[in-house]
């Protein structure tokens, strides 16, 4: 009998406590949104899933031994995994835009004041006493405002470890949001007139140019930014193996299974920082609001840079890709595209977009690199 | 070694209990599943994977910070 | 010389101990079993292979530094290989037959008694002074009653390392020998009528239903039987990937790529416990023995429950498919459907048998639960 | 605290500063590359991943052992 | 200002020693050969990306918890990530060739001479105090000889692991370059006549033989040569998975995503040994320039082992495929094709030459495992 | 110095003695094993890979569990 009695102690029905079962939830959450609604599904499901896991009582999966501390100590802690996603996204990355309309770059520049005034106002809420951040937390916050899941990822686990898991869930989740956050902000920021701007077609641009650009930017970043070197590097490392066209078996590698594979283990490896104890603080309520204050304020600053070029250049940009300067990548620039058809239905902004788009991934990268140069 | 048999058939006899009783909840589990979602076929077939629409985002992100926020202050208030 | 000397004790020829050449034979028996029988090639070849690297004198290949050896500590030592492919066989698994007709779920629970009984048996064994096993390594022998190779070499894994290689050895060949243990017991137990048993078309599954059922079984496996969360979660965690159609390229890497890329490494890491020290042992005979009457038990039990289920149930069904109960998809499904259609020609009774056969993979993950529990 | 806004005052600068003077300098290096490109596009669009053909496969390697060599040498000279 | 001055000591420009400039532009033109002139590209690219990102200063990228570093550590000190590469080496070999006339495992055994007398020529050199190798570098930089890239760096990362840059980079130099070093070789030492033999048509191989080659083999190894197990064991499991035709997944995965995934690793790991201070040594020019006479001798060897069988036996065998026994696969092979069909247009030696081509994978094999059991 | 080239050499004779000793045990390995397989080919090729049949496979198992147990046997009794 008392041995039945230590058997019902084994079950979850009995270890269960509340906050487990809350995050659990969460998961069904997440997977919820991933599955149903199609919230970068990618990431969610190993996220949702992993925190899940996380929280069954009892067992050790996301500390110890357990397989999901052991894929967060062989991938997260080290930075291996979201470099090497890092390395598969620039395989992916096509650059013809960017070097088509190099003046877009600043747009991307621009979009990355949604992550230092969310630094900034991450620490006015400590100043305030409403939060308790430190300055490590506070860049690792404002990251989220990259739009760049594996620099926010990479960055969280160098400055702050303990507040990994929100920050992920906080980016992906707002990525996804992306179609809702932005329009009503690029609405409010530009007129009817702004909107209906078209823009040239951009010119064909040479293989030997696209070739090239990953190694100027690897210089620069050299030069200027060695502190984003690793992140860059990786990066500009996918896309020459891409676009030299000679290692095509490394490059496809790098875009499906060595990606996918590094995919799953780091989305489990994240879901592992969703345990009740780490995620059910009040921080990861202030995280989550700080988040979707940096996407909205980065969004906000991609198009006033573009107005502001616009008063200053001749030929005029359509303010409306400034807000792909955030990244999300390509979500950011379907969207530019579609508030743009609405203005102007003859008006295809898509490609004039992705110029900003993976312009905004390098402008988090070097801020994710200033942060953990003064920070870290 | 008598105690290593006794040992044994105590495992054994828990073990095989926990396994029909986790594969007969699992067999209830799993109608009540296929029940409900029989019920609300239709619903449910059309909108998985569907193409989310942006109307009916916002209700599922408020959803999200609604049970991470509800979650948060119940644990504090518990812990304090 | 006397240098010559020296090269000629560098020699194999030289350093070769009768053992690991006995060893090397069976390194070769297994590939050639594999290679020109059929048996389980896609494990016994590599496991084969690394058998004899682990049996080469006078250099540290499955020891030490040696490659076989880092695959064992990274992979084994770990749980982290047989977890891998544990996701990816919920990726290539299909519930739809099971939820066509849950009831079958109860014939993967009989199966299981090959594993508790064969437990018994070998402390029954010890108790007589025939073998000296442990209670952690009766019940690493007992789950090779489970025909179902990741959770044996999990458990092994965990709870009696040092008898690994021999547990692998058996589950994988008596897995392939299905088609030769099962037949005849399954003959023995069921009369020509009831082998004649028609059951009619099972009903068409939804997407909802496939895409529900891995989270169901998840939680109940967190409300129930916690310890078996790391097997059954990433088994669930693959079949969700499949089910949910949003994360297409991610299943299909764990399909593909990653599994295989798994299955080379946990092959040879199997490879590296067949090391004549540890393989010629007496034990390994009464595990070869033990196994066999594992899976003979577990035939049995599925057959008689199905017959059992006869008694109270209206809808008969055919007690073969009970024999799929024991796991080792999807050949024992083959095997039931076989026999049925020796007794009936026009009775196609594969599909009916997938249900207990993919319920059997469940029985015996939350049997591994539950002995990791108590003796782990 | 109030040190605390100061650091993240200056970080935020120096951050700010620091994407755009990159980024602008990525606009002139990008700007000035394909310019060079354009030039001289017939030779390098032709040649770029093209069969290597043995006559110019000497001098390349040439290249590469001559860079390496002095480099040593320099790097030695200096450390002398 | 203080603080300006401190964000521009963190730049690149300030802090780039002459060295690391070097090295850099050493990185870009390795990136030059192999995208522009088709120099070995799978692992020119990886080694010459690594290069340059192990020598931007100011950021911990080649050393310490830099990736590079990293994966360094779990490739390259492990062995690990060599011995996978031969696996898929073995898995994308095609005996037929050598099983048609096995004789021609001879020549592979000649084209070994360039080992060893090139780690005679380093000990010669140190003797004259010109150089100051260790024997173990001597027989490092003696391996280049063999052209066989995955054995030079296995065997390097064993022996002298701070001369791994630029053993690899000599290796993989100089194999790109083999169309350019062995035609002279080969026409200084055969007449036109010689060149101009033809060879019968080589017979058909069954597939019963190419199964059983590996294991035949791999007995050969464990008898003689324990200390090349590692290495021809896991070439001959690849090459198994491969002619078994039993376990194609596993085959088709060595060949493709794990032999890629490993490439870009390894590539990059091998990258990391490119900083300045490792690469820029005296000795490296030493390397460079033994290297390029282990593969001119070797080359003679191979040719004049030809030459000599011919005086010995009556089916005469063009010299020209000699020069294939240095491995290099199958860039040799084709070289000595060429060079037969500028002798003799209707002269096809192709098959003939890739038997002494992947003999020579097994000679340099079997002489890495002599240097690793002398002097490792 | 000098004893640095001495070992050398005897490294360099006895490293080119096994690889030729090697690839010549090898060339004869090799015909013999393609002269067997020649001898034995249409019984071989037939079945290699070919679907296991029933009756054929207890044959086998029984060889490898004969294997094994004779070889735990016989090393048994050597360690007594
Ligand atoms: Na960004
Ligand atoms: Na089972
Ligand atoms: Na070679």
């Amino acid at each position: 009998m008392s041995r039945l009695l230590e058997l019902w102690q084994t079950t979850g029905i009995y270890q269960i406590t509340f906050p487990q079962f809350a995050m659990i939830v969460v998961g069904f959450l997440l997977l919820y949104l991933a599955i149903k609604k199609g919230f970068e599904p990618l990431l969610l499901i190993p996220i949702g899933f992993g925190g899940i896991l996380a929280n069954i009582p009892g067992v050790d999966i996301a500390v110890g031994d357990g397989i999901l501390h052991q894929f967060y100590t062989m991938g997260l802690e080290t930075g291996v995994f979201p470099l090497l996603i890092f390395m598969g996204v620039g395989a992916m990355t096509d650059f013809g835009p960017l070097l088509a309309n190099p003046k877009t770059l600043l747009l991307g520049a621009a979009a990355q004041v949604g992550i230092f005034s969310t630094l900034l106002g991450a620490l006015v809420l400590t100043d305030l006493g409403i939060f308790d951040f430190s300055i490590q937390q506070a860049a690792a916050i404002g990251i989220i405002g990259g739009a760049d899941g594996p620099t926010a990822i990479y960055v969280a686990g160098i400055l702050a470890p303990e507040i990994l898991g929100a920050i992920a869930v906080a980016a992906y989740s707002y990525m996804a949001l992306v179609p809702l956050i932005q329009p009503p902000i690029m609405r409010a920021l530009t007129t009817q007139a702004e909107r209906e701007i078209t823009m040239v077609q951009l010119r064909d641009v040479s293989r030997a140019e696209k070739i090239l650009f990953p190694m100027v930017l690897l210089i620069l970043v050299a030069l200027v930014v060695p502190s984003a070197a690793p992140l860059l590097g990786m990066f500009c490392f996918g896309n020459l193996m891409k676009e030299s066209g000679v290692v095509t078996r490394l490059s496809d590698t790098a875009q499906n299974a060595l990606i996918n594979i590094v995919t799953i283990l780091l989305g489990l490896a994240v879901g592992s920082k969703l345990s009740a104890d780490q995620f059910l603080v009040m921080s990861t309520l202030g995280i989550l609001m700080l988040g979707m204050v940096a996407f909205s304020i980065g969004t906000a600053a991609g198009v006033l840079m573009a107005k502001l070029m616009n008063v200053f250049s001749r030929e005029k940009i359509n303010p409306l890709i400034g807000a792909a300067g955030v990244s999300a990548v390509p979500m950011a620039a379907r969207v530019a595209n579609k508030v743009g058809m609405e203005a102007n239905p003859h008006n295809f902004l898509l490609m004039h977009a992705m110029g900003p788009n993976v312009a905004g991934v390098i402008g988090s990268a070097v801020a994710a690199g200033v942060l953990i140069q003064f920070v870290g | 070694m008598d105690n290593l048999l006794n040992q044994g058939l105590e495992l054994a006899m828990f073990g095989m209990g926990t396994v029909f009783v986790f594969l007969a909840l699992l067999i209830a589990a799993t109608k009540t599943m296929s029940a409900l979602v029989l019920k609300f076929q239709p619903a449910l077939a059309d909108t998985v994977a569907a193409a989310a629409t942006q109307s009916n985002l916002i209700p599922e992100d408020g959803q999200l910070v609604a049970v991470i926020s509800a979650a948060i202050m119940r644990h504090r208030n518990k812990n304090q």
